[in-house]
């Protein structure tokens, strides 16, 4: 259980630094996803499932789309 | 048993840095996105294997069920900005 | 060497939300994107959710849903078997929350883009002191 | 700016790495967050309320004020998507699509209306033919997504879930139908009003099932006091109570979530989307 | 260890076979279009073998809920056997719409 | 047929097109309120009224999404299917280590070669279009790329072998199952 957690805390700082260096603002809602899921993951590891599941619905799920749908009205054009 | 679906689990992981370097090296946004589809179904098993580590799987189901749902909205509203939207190959490429 | 193991173990955690709000407030200092600052916003959030979440949780015990009470009255209940819940419950307000405040970020940088056709920093402070 | 904020996070960084050392080991049972109010809770939720799932119990119960007043914030945040965006001003332009032929016709002047029906649609001006795959998919999903939502909301006592993970479900739901099909078939199923008047109902359920208690004799948000209301049995009550403050709760984020993902990807407009 | 145990085992080994798989697949690949092929499928396939094998293992103490909850693990299968198919064919179909060129034998020896 | 865009199934004014949105009403009722059961799994009053009223209220309103066309003879239909569904699960296991031995082949680009090639049915119904895309695309090798209610599919294939199967036995199956023509 506990390298589950280690590991899993690993690929999320991947994930966050990711999503911030990536210079395509779709690509950052698509990682930012990812870093959800990892999060929704470390929360169900850590015997939270409330948050998890709550994380798992509004995290990957709803504000991703959100995401999206921002970007397609605006741009994905970003200088850093 | 449970040793066994910790070591299933941490193969998973294993498994799981390759999913994760697709989404982080790209090249292409779409590559990302398959990435991100591998990442989720794997993470529906591991949320099972989860639960059967705590041996309360039955409270953990809903979790991995809600989670197939919503990775596969996720993956269609990103999937269908390209089919509204042109050009993939403006600034793709991770620096 | 074999002190040091439990010692990684104990505190990695914590060194890890650290590094991971670190992050968040650089991107919110540093990029000069809205979106971008906002997704810094957002990593930020999950770091402070990390921190709570991990000091409720206790080694050797099960989750916060009582086993086997529904309806009848199950034996006595030991504190140190189940996961602390308070961590739990304030950690999903502030997740709802969170979805609910990136909505409306969303729709302000919609606006804005809307306004003034860019979301970047600095061109949109030079449009603003034109 | 780079430079100082890499200074900034470095120095913060540090000091709050140097602070580490005085926290309990990870899954400590003795830190100190788990040995003053939550072992009371622990103990104690089951006798007093009769709900296992201890974060509903708590959500709901104990700290009913943090929870109402969340679920205004998720009203206030779809009411402001909707105040800061929402455009009620005429499209000029409006681009019809001759159904038989696929002749795009795009008409400029304001005044002429062609009637839509099985001759002309509406089109988008980025207007894609909508997959039939996904569509059939989509069509076949949503209700079993939906039931599922609901199943989620009614079986917060036992299992993980509640109110706000079956409302954002069932929020995604009405968000997948506008994916598979347009923002159109959406917004002509289910009115903007509609989802306007479900979320301010959704915080009136919670609100008046609080404020119920108190002419009933008890505080506000003391459920036990429904009691005479509802046939059954009385230690129950406070199960019960829990369960129709989270109807309230899904309703409440089902409605916004919508709100907030219609407005956004229309820019207000309510047209076209994604 | 009795013969169920060793069904589940043989089970989950297969679906992290084809996990595998899909991994290998997803970083050797030469394009996005043949990335999809083992990412969309052998992961399906991947979580078919796996749930079975969860399945199998929650019916070691047989009572009507478990069965009840094996069901509820094979609804899992089934979105998941719905919904994988249309998200590879919509990212596919994103592909080919932004105009991603696919990779061939003669460009590489041209 | 499809949805149409205002979302109502038909005229409601005529009896048999009634009957027909109230049988459509009660099946996907049952269905919702059995999900329920399996979903559920506890058998409690208030849980099971609960459950009748939930299935009741997203059959009410959304009716006409899981059966929008009542001509079709669903009974036979949802049997076919159902014995359609295992030999497609070993047509997948089947085929999917063909994949695998893609994948892990040393020269794996020597292999593959993939293309697109294109081909029409005679399919009508856009569930049986739907059930033969999803079917092409959960067999290894093949993906759909689209697929037009007019029955033309484009499809990419990763190599010759698995371009050459198709549409072959899975086109008849498929056309069996929903009672078409090939």
């Amino acid at each position: 259980m506990l390298w589950i957690d280690l590991i899993v805390l690993t690929f999320v700082i991947f994930c966050a630094i990711a999503a911030i260096t990536v210079k395509d603002l779709l690509a950052t809602a698509i990682l930012f996803g990812a870093y959800s899921f990892m999060m929704c993951l470390l929360w169900a590891v850590m015997g939270a499932v409330d948050v998890a599941f709550t994380e798992a619905s509004v995290g990957a799920g709803v504000s991703t789309v959100f995401f999206v749908a921002a970007v397609f009205r605006t741009s994905r054009r970003t200088k850093d | 048993m449970i040793t066994f679906f910790l070591s299933v689990a941490l193969g998973l992981l294993f498994l799981m840095l390759f999913s994760i370097y697709r989404a982080l090296f790209g090249p292409t946004v779409l590559d990302r996105l398959i990435g991100v589809n591998a990442i989720g179904s794997k993470t529906v098993v591991l949320l099972l294997l989860i639960g059967f580590l705590y041996e309360r799987v039955d409270m953990f189901v809903d979790i991995a069920l809600a989670y197939a749902f919503l990775n596969f909205i996720a993956v269609l509203a990103a999937s269908r900005y390209f089919h509204k939207r042109k050009g993939l190959y403006e600034e793709s490429f991770m620096d | 060497m074999t002190d040091l193991l439990p010692l990684i173990v104990a505190k990695y955690n914590y060194w890890l939300y650290v590094i991971l709000m670190m992050i968040g407030l650089y991107a919110m200092i540093a990029k000069n994107n809205l979106i971008k600052k906002l997704v810094g916003m957002n990593i930020f959030q999950t770091a402070i959710i990390l921190f709570y979440v991990s000091i409720g949780y206790k080694v050797d015990a099960t989750l916060p849903i009582i086993q086997g009470a529904h309806g009848g009255q199950g034996a006595a209940i030991q504190a140190a078997d189940y996961i602390n819940p308070l961590p739990h419950v304030l950690m999903l307000t502030a997740i709802v929350v969170s979805v609910a405040t990136f909505g409306v970020a969303m729709a302000l940088a919609v606006r804005i883009y809307q306004r003034y056709q860019t979301l970047e920093e600095d061109e949109l402070r030079m449009r603003l002191s034109e | 700016m780079k430079l100082l904020g890499f200074i900034v996070v470095s120095l913060a960084g540090a000091l709050l790495l140097y602070g580490t050392q005085d926290f309990p080991a990870w899954g400590d049972p003795q830190s100190p967050a788990s040995v003053h109010l939550s072992n009371d809770y622990i103990e104690k939720a089951v006798d007093q309320t009769q709900v296992p799932n201890l974060v509903t119990a708590v959500l709901a119960d104990y700290r009913g004020f943090d929870t109402m007043f969340e679920t205004a914030v998720i009203f206030c945040a779809g009411l402001a998507c909707f105040l800061l965006l929402r455009d009620f001003s005429k499209k000029r332009e409006r681009y019809y699509r001759h159904v038989s032929t696929g002749v795009i016709l795009h008409v400029k002047n304001q005044e002429k209306k062609l009637t839509v029906g099985n001759e002309f649609e509406y089109m988008d001006k980025d207007w894609v033919p909508s997959d039939l795959i996904i569509k059939t998919i989509c069509r076949i999903l949503i209700p079993f997504i939906q039931i599922y939502a609901l199943y989620v909301v009614a079986h917060g006592d036992f299992s993980p879930g509640g109110g706000f993970q079956g409302g954002v479900i069932f929020g995604a739901s009405f968000i997948l139908m506008a994916i598979s099909y347009n923002l159109k078939t959406l917004v002509n199923r289910i009115k903007e009003k509609v989802f306007g008047i479900f979320a301010a109902v959704g915080v009136l359920i919670y609100v008046g099932i609080a404020a119920l208690c108190m002419p009933m004799g008890g505080n506000f948000l003391d459920y036990s006091k429904l009691a005479p209301l509802i046939p059954g049995d009385p230690g129950h009550i406070r199960a019960l109570g829990m369960l129709g403050v989270e109807i309230g709760v899904g309703i409440a984020v089902t409605a916004a979530m919508a709100i907030i993902y219609i407005n956004i990807v229309s820019e207000g407009r309510h047209d076209e989307g994604l | 260890m009795d013969i169920l145990d060793i069904l589940v085992i043989i089970l989950l080994l297969t679906g992290l076979f084809f996990f595998l798989g899909g991994a290998v697949g997803i970083i050797r690949m030469p394009d996005f279009y043949s990335r999809l092929h083992p990412a969309g499928k052998l992961d399906t396939l991947g979580i078919f073998a796996m749930v079975t094998g969860f399945a199998v293992y929650n019916l070691h103490h047989f009572s009507i809920e478990s069965l009840l909850l094996s069901i509820k693990m094979f609804l899992i299968v089934f979105f998941v056997f719905l919904s994988s198919p249309t998200a590879t064919h919509s990212i596919v179909d994103a592909g080919m719409r932004a105009g991603l060129r696919h990779w061939t034998k003669k460009k590489r020896k041209g | 047929m499809t949805v149409s865009n205002n979302g109502t199934a038909g005229d409601p004014g005529r009896p048999d097109t009634r009957f027909k949105t109230f049988f459509s009403f009660l099946i996907t009722f049952v269905l919702l309120f059995l999900s329920w059961l399996v979903l559920s799994g506890k058998f409690e009053p208030l849980l099971l009224w609960l459950g009748a009223i939930s299935s009741f209220f997203v059959a009410y309103y959304f009716y006409d999404l899981l059966f929008p066309d009542l001509e079709s003879n669903y009974a036979g239909i949802s049997f076919r299917f159902i014995c359609y569904v295992p030999w497609l699960i070993w047509e997948i296991i089947k085929a999917n280590f063909h994949l695998l031995y893609l994948a892990f082949h040393p020269r794996m680009k020597d292999l593959i070669d993939p293309h697109i090639i294109t081909f029409k049915t005679n399919l009508k119904s856009d569930i049986a279009i739907t059930t033969l895309a999803n079917s092409i695309t959960l067999t290894p090798g093949t993906i759909t790329v689209t697929a037009t209610s007019d029955g033309v599919f484009k499809v990419h294939a990763i190599d010759r072998p698995s371009a050459e199967a198709l549409p072959g036995t899975m086109l008849e199956k498929v056309a069996k199952v929903f009672g078409e023509q090939i």
